[in-house]
């Protein structure tokens, strides 16, 4: 038994606490027990889903769980994060108690928001966690913003915004790109590129699919990496950081990935090609890491794993739900503005 | 008439106008290949071939295609998958699509079709549960429709399409697949506008729109059985909008009510109220009653949507208490 | 108290924005290097350095911005140089400002402000004249206010740069250099909302907003020379809204007519008539009467525009009509 | 004398003639009458806008005429032009009647669009003028749109969209490049690089000033061009029409010019620094042919033109304003539709 703790299994409110440690330190099977954190989470956001305990879309990240542990690995705690929709993996990897996120999908007054965003636009700005976004890539301008006032702060924050291969073709992406570039901010534009968007594929609407150009134009060095492995994310994300924080500008990183559980819960995926789904499986970061590792001690980390999200999930479960007489409260900082 | 739900009622309007008009056109995010997101655009792409396309997430590339399609001759129908999206690109619609007639004294139109849905559903985040029809029916020089059933699923879109002017046809995701409806598919398509009165009734005019319609029908119920009697108004068009319609009944009623899922403060509802105060202010023997959700977002829980949107129970009540004044 | 004119009022306000908030930044195209296009921000690049700078032509990530860097802590103040190009990024007020604070319960929030301003001007074109406070008075989450006199862009601007939510001041270039007024500048800056009687009267009650403020007030003394006592009010903030001053000169007149340029249908004059006739039609003597622009693309000949948009003589002859009801 | 009429002086409505020829065929003095006519048309319209005939802002091409003429010489009858509020000389190029034109700037009921368009948004669509747009960038996805029809129609045409340098930071270029590559759509970009926005220089709001590569992540071919010289103009645009017109989508020309008449009538140009103004006017189009024609020739050239230039005026000036009675009229197609 290697693992050093990424889980904060004895803390009041466990979560991942990826942010204090730094990748080269830790074993592969800490790596794993990130990302199997991640994945046994949202399985089991997935029975919650299908029970009808949650409702609504749910877009989950399974098979995307690297991009996610690479990158907390590589930031530190005060570097903004924004993600898409797809973000539960996001938050978990900023430390967000796994509890609070069930919560927040379930609509209990200890979810992360109280139910008010739920599983498509809750943030946990305790641990960093600047938000998911459901409009596709509106999260890059407002990275900007965040970016401007951490250089303004002069707080060396690199502030990392995540969307996907889809979100490259819409404008506010473009804008962003060159806002940052003009202006030198310390931001890391990372694209989740899991080649489709919902039903349809990204090299069935754009003439080249190598993202990672998108920037030249703009002067920002980009990137386009094997995605399903942790280690080569963290690196990529490291020097994106080490470069805004030296005050060089941003940097777009493609992190290549599969997601294996569709665009939403309820996805039929009828767009796979024959043989896709087997394909991309036998190459997901789980797999792939557990090939070297041996089978006690994945034995042992699947157990407490399960464990852990037995009892966060039931602590979301038994809490109550959200305080509907306070529905209206915060629209404002101030009652007088609700007339 | 054939049974079938809203979603499919969609399908078979479009079908019906890619087949009898060569100049139109299909396309936006997820429509062609498979189908869209809803599947209300399912096996057009394999029966229209090219006529029929997904496009990249570019809501300004989306929009602004179709105005230039529509300049040059085409009659381009296009998905924007949530209104909510809209704000995206919404220049391509105010400042492009609704100018193009006006600006060359009708050298240059924009006859395209938006079609898009709204509305809160249980667990929608709050940028996926706005009801926006508002912004356009503020805009001159767009038509704007919210069709309520099956039949005016297809209906309304036809005429949209049809229709020599910039359109949105706004659809609410809620009724797609709740349930099915006989639908006639071969009648005439009917130039846009027109109200229609849904229930009869003596005591009160309720107008409503799109999913608040079949709520506020089972509202009317339940007020009967106190003894309130409903005239249910369905506005099916907010862009031309049909106040004789609804003066005709405010005549007999003489009380208002607007039901809309929009939150209150600057919703349709309030031009409802306006051209009654302005023109038809001796009909009223009680005030305007708006029952809308009150100025808030929308939280993603669905108990707390809950506590927001009205319900048929709200809706009832506040009947009940309009009809009693 | 010092003369100057509505565009070195908000100069002004700027200026001691930067100087007494060190959390604020100023941006938006054209802003720092040359001031702005109508002069509004000069000097400021120089005296407070690289808190104020220019931006690419690119709105979304202008407002975008200003979202993020409000959530980190800073109060950004962008210039969105005319209403109209706020379309091609709504979403980042719409649905991204006005969400921040609900969503997270507070934890998270977006204090930023945007200026602009609207309405027509002779020779503007139709892409360039709209007045679309409506959209943004319909979105709950936002602070809307319109300044109709140079101490008002003076301190309605601090008051939303002072507010912590995102806020919105709209306004009026006709108004930018058309007069000096005394200004006072060093007043504490008063939270947002409220509306201002700005001419006492006994017979109706105008309600307006921005540059119909003006024309309003002209109009009423024609109408005085025909016997009708208009009371003007002159409404300043459409969210939040006052309706309590509006009710209260209601009680005094029975008579209310709206006034503004946005055209009608939808207009936020409107929701004045339905709060109206909601919760005080008993004091109505008479029908409202809303004065706008009909529902009308915006020409660019002035004479065009002239006809479209309520002139002081249109106001005035409505008052009389109104009065003599 | 060597000119062979591209002022089509003798017809009833005067105007530019360009399209029906081609820019091999033409002598340099043909060139510079066509760019002289659009030259002193805005001249002619800066004098009414100062004398208070015109009003409202007027945003003048002088110092880029090159570019419309260059334009217009390689493109065919047929061929939409989607131009800026900066497109009087576009629509003049296009073969716009300088009288119509000159109407609808006076608010004329002979105007292009009887004064409802106004210098900065008014179209010609007899003369294949789709018209200015007001909002920077929002003719580039309009344009692809164009170009849909006409691949659809399978007309051959090629659309030319114009837009300047400082709308390629507006997010609906970028989509555009997108879509039109996307979909091989058969359409032009052609950015105007006056090297300003507004007061703004493009290159204090880009990290790279270099427009022409902007194409490149979506593989779009990118020339940057003199644009001060109509025959180059029109040799690239003949190549992009021709790239087009094959099917092989679209192309985006770079075209280096300068506005030597501010951003509008009325701007004071402070931002020009010393002797800017000297150096860009000494290699202006008009002053650059001029050098080597006879100055004979150049001035029975100046004489023609100044002389149409004063009828068309006149003619506009004297014609009645635009009937306001009318001013509801065309908001719909059908009359029931304004309730
Ligand atoms: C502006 C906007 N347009 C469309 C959508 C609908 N939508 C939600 S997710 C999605 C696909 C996004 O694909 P991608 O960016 O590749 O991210 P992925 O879901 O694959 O992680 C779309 C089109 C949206 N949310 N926002
Ligand atoms: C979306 C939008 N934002 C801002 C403006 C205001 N504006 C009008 S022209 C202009 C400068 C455009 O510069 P460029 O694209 O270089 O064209 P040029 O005027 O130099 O021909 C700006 C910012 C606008 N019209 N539309
Ligand atoms: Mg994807
Ligand atoms: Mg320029």
């Amino acid at each position: 038994m290697t693992a050093i703790g990424v889980l904060s299994g004895v803390a009041a409110e466990p979560g991942l606490a990826l942010r204090e440690r730094h990748c080269r330190a830790l074993q592969d099977l800490d790596l794993y027990e990130a990302m199997l954190a991640i994945r046994v989470f949202e399985e089991r956001v997935r029975e919650l889903r299908l029970d009808g305990d949650v409702v609504g879309s749910v877009h989950l990240e399974i098979g995307q769980e690297a991009i996610p542990v690479g990158a907390l690995l590589a930031l530190r705690p005060g570097d903004p994060v924004f993600s898409t929709y797809r973000g539960h993996g996001w938050a978990l990897a900023c430390g967000s108690p796994f509890a609070a996120v069930f919560g927040e999908l379930l609509g209990r007054e200890t979810g992360v928001n109280g139910g008010r965003g739920g599983s498509a636009y809750f943030s946990d700005v305790a641990h960093g966690f600047y938000g998911e976004n459901s409009i596709v890539g509106a999260g890059a301008p407002i990275a900007c913003g965040a970016a401007l006032a951490a250089k303004r702060a002069k707080s060396g924050a690199a502030v990392l915004t995540v969307f996907g291969d889809g979100a490259m073709n819409q404008g506010s992406v473009s804008e962003a790109l060159n806002f940052a570039a003009a202006l030198k901010l310390p931001v890391i534009f990372l694209c989740e590129n899991n080649r489709y968007s919902e039903l349809t594929l990204l090299a069935d609407v754009v003439p080249s699919d190598q993202l990672y150009e998108r920037g030249g134009p703009y002067r920002i060095p980009g990137v386009r990496i094997d995605g399903n492995d942790a280690r080569t994310v963290a690196a990529a994300v490291a020097e994106a950081a080490d470069r805004a924080r030296a005050g060089d500008g941003p940097s777009l990183i493609e992190a290549m990935t599969e997601r294996i559980a569709g665009h939403y819960i309820g996805d039929h995926e009828q767009y796979r090609g024959p043989g896709e789904l087997e394909r991309i499986c036998a190459d997901e970061p789980l797999v792939r890491l557990a090939r070297n590792l041996p089978t006690a001690d994945l034995r042992e980390v699947q157990g407490r794993v399960a464990h852990l999200m037995r009892r966060a999930s039931t602590s979301a479960l038994e809490a109550d739900l959200a305080d509907a007489s306070a529905v209206r409260d915060h629209l404002y900082a101030d009652g007088a503005l609700y007339a | 008439m054939r049974e079938m739900t809203y979603a499919q009622a969609i399908n078979a309007a479009l079908d019906r106008a890619l087949g009898e008009r060569a100049e139109t056109l299909l396309y936006g995010e997820d429509v062609a290949k498979w189908g869209g997101i809803f599947g209300c655009t399912k096996g057009l792409a394999t029966k229209y071939g090219d006529r029929v396309f997904d496009t990249p997430i570019s809501e300004s590339a989306i929009l602004g295609s179709a105005v230039g399609a529509a300049m040059l001759g085409q009659r381009p129908i296009v998905e924007i998958m949530w209104i909510d999206f809209a704000l995206v690109a919404l220049d391509q619609l105010v400042n492009q699509a609704a100018n193009v007639r006006y600006v060359s004294r009708g050298a240059l139109t924009a006859p395209l079709t938006v079609r898009t849905q709204q509305g809160a559903m249980p667990g929608s985040c709050a940028q996926h549960s706005q009801n926006l029809e508002a912004f356009f029916a503020h805009t001159p020089g767009l038509v704007v429709g919210l069709p309520a059933t099956a039949q005016d699923a297809h209906d309304m879109l036809l005429s949209a399409i049809w229709c020599d002017d910039p359109a949105i046809v706004i659809e609410n995701r809620t009724l797609y697949f709740d349930r099915t409806e006989p639908v006639a598919l071969d009648s005439p398509v009917a130039p846009v506008g027109g109200a229609r009165v849904v229930r009869e009734g003596a005591d009160i005019t309720v107008v409503t729109w799109s999913a608040m319609v079949r709520k506020a029908l089972a509202a009317a119920e339940s007020a009967a059985s106190e003894g309130v009697d409903v005239e249910v108004i369905d506005l099916r068009w907010l862009r031309p909008l049909d106040m004789h319609t609804v003066l005709s009944s405010l005549a007999k009623t003489s009380r208002l009510m607007v039901v809309h899922e929009a939150n209150r403060t600057g919703g349709f509802g309030a031009e409802i109220a306006a051209r009654v105060a302005e023109d038809a202010l001796d009909l009223l023997d009680a005030p305007v009653r708006r029952v809308a959700v009150p100025d808030s977002r929308i939280p993603a829980a669905p108990h707390l949507q809950q506590a927001l949107i009205p319900t048929k129970e709200h809706i009832a009540r506040e009947l009940v208490m309009l009809g009693k004044f």
